[in-house]
């Protein structure tokens, strides 16, 4: 070890905990990252990146299955299971290695080993070889999440999974069940019954993906069930039965509980903070639940002590804890950053159809008391979208009547994911309707559909 | 931090038009603004005339006071 | 036919003419489109959407090439070229009987014939029953364009081909010379080249795609090489000799000629204005080579007479003839339309790579005098990217060092069809670097490497 004393010490290197450290090392601060188990956190090892990649495969696999569609042909369309998880590890490996290089790079000392708090301003690191002791002006808590257990749903790896067991799996499941449709659920249930799986979902909530406007998860809901998958609404598992090779879960709907048997369940019930075993109550932080409170900021109200990212609390998601990292890297080199908006974070689901999001949904819009214009645009009356063979989708999005302001943009259909940036710039530069349709989108392309999509809330559209 | 207009309202005006205003001492409160929603864009800002030479405009009225 | 007077009328049912007449019906103008041959234009039925739909079959073919590489399998991948054929084709009517239903939903009179201009706010029409005369306050020129013949080099249809022919072709070429790199050239090239073509594209310019950035065009050329195509620069075809079954093209290149072998040619060497025969010179209306002279706001400077799309001139593309169309119709209902500004609007080539950009590029904005930033992105640093096996493309911004305007920006690689559109916004809402700094772009997707290109003009990249 180099040195024991830094400007800057973070702990967790997931994407909230390595970007606070680079961003802090760009503005000359001394930075250090400590880091139990693997740099880039869960979003790069187990989570965002290995989950986009075996998507990656079921897409093209579904591709495959198409041929006939595009004019092409192809004899025994098939995958290798452990051939598509070992491109995802893969994938993965290759971006923890990038982290590695990207550390060292920028001079952010890396200290492998397990994190807590002893006192203001000191840093104890187990390591193999002992615990060392570190200081440093600035802390930034960035220890993540990891995946909520509800008794009786816990995961045992081999019949019930957490989405660690499902990005590397013991086997490919025959008849699935995935208990929670947030974006972690949807994406392995879409995953898995795409290469063939009889999946079911089961959701606690009124609708699939939960905190989507309710159109778009509609539209969703009716693509799952094209696509095969059983979709229980308002239902919950109160219990699951296991026995060899077997699970009967016991699902109530509707008053009632209904027997059901599978050979593998998913459970992706949410997160829960790592906030344990790092001493923070003991130096007065406050912890809501499981999530660190923090003001806009991400400070803690204890001096030179922040929390960034999922043990933030929401939204649970990589974006926000990359910003998050870079404010305070800026806060604490003396800049004045912005702090970030919850309400200008996208929200993104690689299922298919994608579904991306911005803002508020109609149902919070009005809830909130705006009165507000409405226009949706269906991917039929797109030309790319139809030229693509990929006709299913919608967009919607929803004006603030009195000043024009973009309220809220919701998406559902093919590279939705890639789309709702420009809506996220808009609402960035605080666009109104008028600047949306001055912009001249470009032709043939499936973001003509942000176009329309405003120009119909106005009763402009041209192609509906 | 948006800058407020007389009657302490906000200004709208677009980031390019605010950098080139601040630049060229212009104060945003006294620009009309032709973009949507009566946005103040780089075109009002270009066009218009620093504080400084505006205020220096004023300058004999108030001295003859 | 319900009647002869008209608030506006346009001649051509081209993506400026069609979108023109239904926005004026919109504004409650009693409106009237003229088309000769196909509603939709070039753009639907022998542009922008049958070769969108031939390239989504080469790429899906490509993609299942590559199996292997998303641990998928199939044995004996082939296509069928008359399919895939059939299929674009099909899109194209699919379109061209969408636009037919939106003329009618929006109450604007179609008459199927070849129009011109015997006198101000006169359109005489050639139809199968004879010659029928119309009168308009407003007439809107939207003939559109066609492909550029030279001397030597004019298509038979059989050796030589124009878009047309390519888009239904009479073989699958073995081995293909394209003449001209621009758009259309490279997308020819770009998918018969995928099915197997052995393809060589000759440009005159000293780059392919010549009216793109130096570095994005470079970057192209390696993949397209890396595909198997040849590229010259800097070279031309000076004649070909045609023979049964067989084309010898004189190539010059450095000062000498080569003579290469071929059996089908494409000629995609630009397009000339459709303006003959209407009868605009006679009006007084000013013709500048094939184009009509006309003021930002597409008036030809005869009382009531427009001139939009193609036919006005560059940028040809057919956003470019939608928007102008809209704002057409705006002014003659007494609206206060914006002009489109030629420097809003995004070029986009749908090879492979993808090919997208805005505003200037490097050289012109140094032409132009700007002292500028520019940040450069790699594909190969984003995981998006790289978990779905598409590393290969590079993003570029430029900045205006002063102002911190987005002068251009410029991609090339998966996707960036869609990306660009995020800068169209942010140059539409007069953007600077700093909002989309501030911009929380979503994890993870391509769209990422739109904001790291920006932190890279100013030295703020995260993962580079
Ligand atoms: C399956 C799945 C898919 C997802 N997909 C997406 C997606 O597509 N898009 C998206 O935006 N988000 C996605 N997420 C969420 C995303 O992964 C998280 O929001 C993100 O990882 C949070 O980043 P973080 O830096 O706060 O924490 P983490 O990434 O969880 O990193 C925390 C790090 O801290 C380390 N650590 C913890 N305690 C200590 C300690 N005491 N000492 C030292 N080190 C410690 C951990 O080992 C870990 O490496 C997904 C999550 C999952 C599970
Ligand atoms: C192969 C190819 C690919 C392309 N890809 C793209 C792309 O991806 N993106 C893009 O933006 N652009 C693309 N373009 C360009 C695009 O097609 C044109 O910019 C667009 O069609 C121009 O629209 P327009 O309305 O001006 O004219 P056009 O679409 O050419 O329509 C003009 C219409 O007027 C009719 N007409 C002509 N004369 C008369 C007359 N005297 N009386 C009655 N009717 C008449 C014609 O029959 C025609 O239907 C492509 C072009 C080609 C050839």
């Amino acid at each position: 070890m180099a040195s024991t004393s830094y400007d800057m010490i973070v702990i967790g290197a997931g994407p909230g905990g390595y970007v606070a450290a680079i961003r802090a090392a760009q503005l000359g601060l001394k930075a250090c990252v400590v880091e139990r188990e693997h740099l880039g956190g869960i979003c790069l090892n187990w989570g965002c990146i290995p989950t986009k990649a075996l998507l990656r495969s079921s897409e093209v696999f579904h591709l495959m299955e198409r041929a006939k569609d595009f004019g092409l042909s192809a004899d025994k369309i098939g995958y290798d299971l452990d051939a598509v998880v070992n491109r995802s590890r893969g994938v993965a490996k290759q971006m923890e290695g990038g982290v590695k290089h990207l550390l060292k790079k920028n001079k952010v000392d890396v200290v492998m080993g397990a994190a807590s708090l002893p006192a203001k301003g000191k840093v104890a690191v187990k390591t193999d070889k002992g615990t060392e002791e570190l200081t440093a002006k600035h802390i930034v808590v960035a220890t993540g999440a990891r995946a909520r257990e509800l008794p009786g749903l816990e995961a045992d790896g081999d019949l019930v999974w957490t989405y660690r067991h499902a990005l590397k799996p013991v086997r490919m499941p025959k008849k699935l069940l995935v208990i929670g449709s947030g974006a972690i659920g949807i994406e392995f249930a879409s995953f898995y019954n795409t290469l063939g799986a009889d999946t079911t979902v089961v959701e606690v909530m009124d609708q699939v993906l939960p905190v989507e406007d309710k159109d778009i998860a509609a539209f969703a809901k009716k693509q799952f069930v094209k696509q095969g998958m059983k979709i229980m609404e308002k239902a919950m598992v109160k219990q699951l039965d296991r026995a060899k090779g077997k699970v009967t879960a016991h699902i109530e709907t509707g008053g009632k509980i209904e027997k059901m048997e599978f050979d593998t369940v998913i459970s992706a019930v949410g997160i829960v903070g790592n906030v344990e075993g790092l001493g923070l109550e003991e130096l007065g932080v406050k912890i809501d639940r499981t999530h660190v409170v923090t003001d806009e900021y991400c400070r803690t109200g204890v001096e030179g002590l922040y929390a960034i990212g999922d043990i933030a609390g929401a939204p649970w998601l990589a974006h926000k804890a990359s910003h998050e990292g870079v404010m305070v890297a800026e806060l604490a080199a003396g800049g004045h950053p912005h702090p970030v908006k919850p309400s200008s974070i996208a929200g993104c689901t690689y299922c298919q159809p994608q579904v991306a999001s911005v803002g508020l949904t109609e149902a919070k819009a009005k809830e909130q008391g705006y009165k507000i214009k409405v226009g949706t645009f269906p991917f039929i009356g797109n030309g790319k979208a139809v030229a693509l063979g990929e006709a299913e989708g919608m967009v919607k999005t929803i004006f603030d009547e009195k000043t024009g302001e973009l309220l809220g943009a919701h998406m559902v259909g093919a590279e939705v994911t890639e789309l709702i940036q420009g809506y996220v710039v808009g609402r960035q530069l605080e666009t109104t309707e008028e600047d949306l349709m001055n912009t001249v989108f470009p032709h043939p392309t499936l973001s003509e559909m942000m176009h329309e999509s405003v120009l119909a809330a106005y009763g402009r559209a041209i192609h509906i | 931090p948006a800058p407020k207009g007389a009657d302490g309202k906000r200004v709208f005006a677009s980031p390019l038009a605010r950098r080139i205003a601040a630049d060229k001492g212009i104060d945003l409160s006294g620009v009309k603004g032709s973009g949507p929603h009566g946005r103040i864009v780089r075109a009002d800002v270009e066009s218009a005339k620093p504080a400084a030479a505006a205020a220096a405009a004023q300058a004999p009225t108030s001295d003859a006071k």
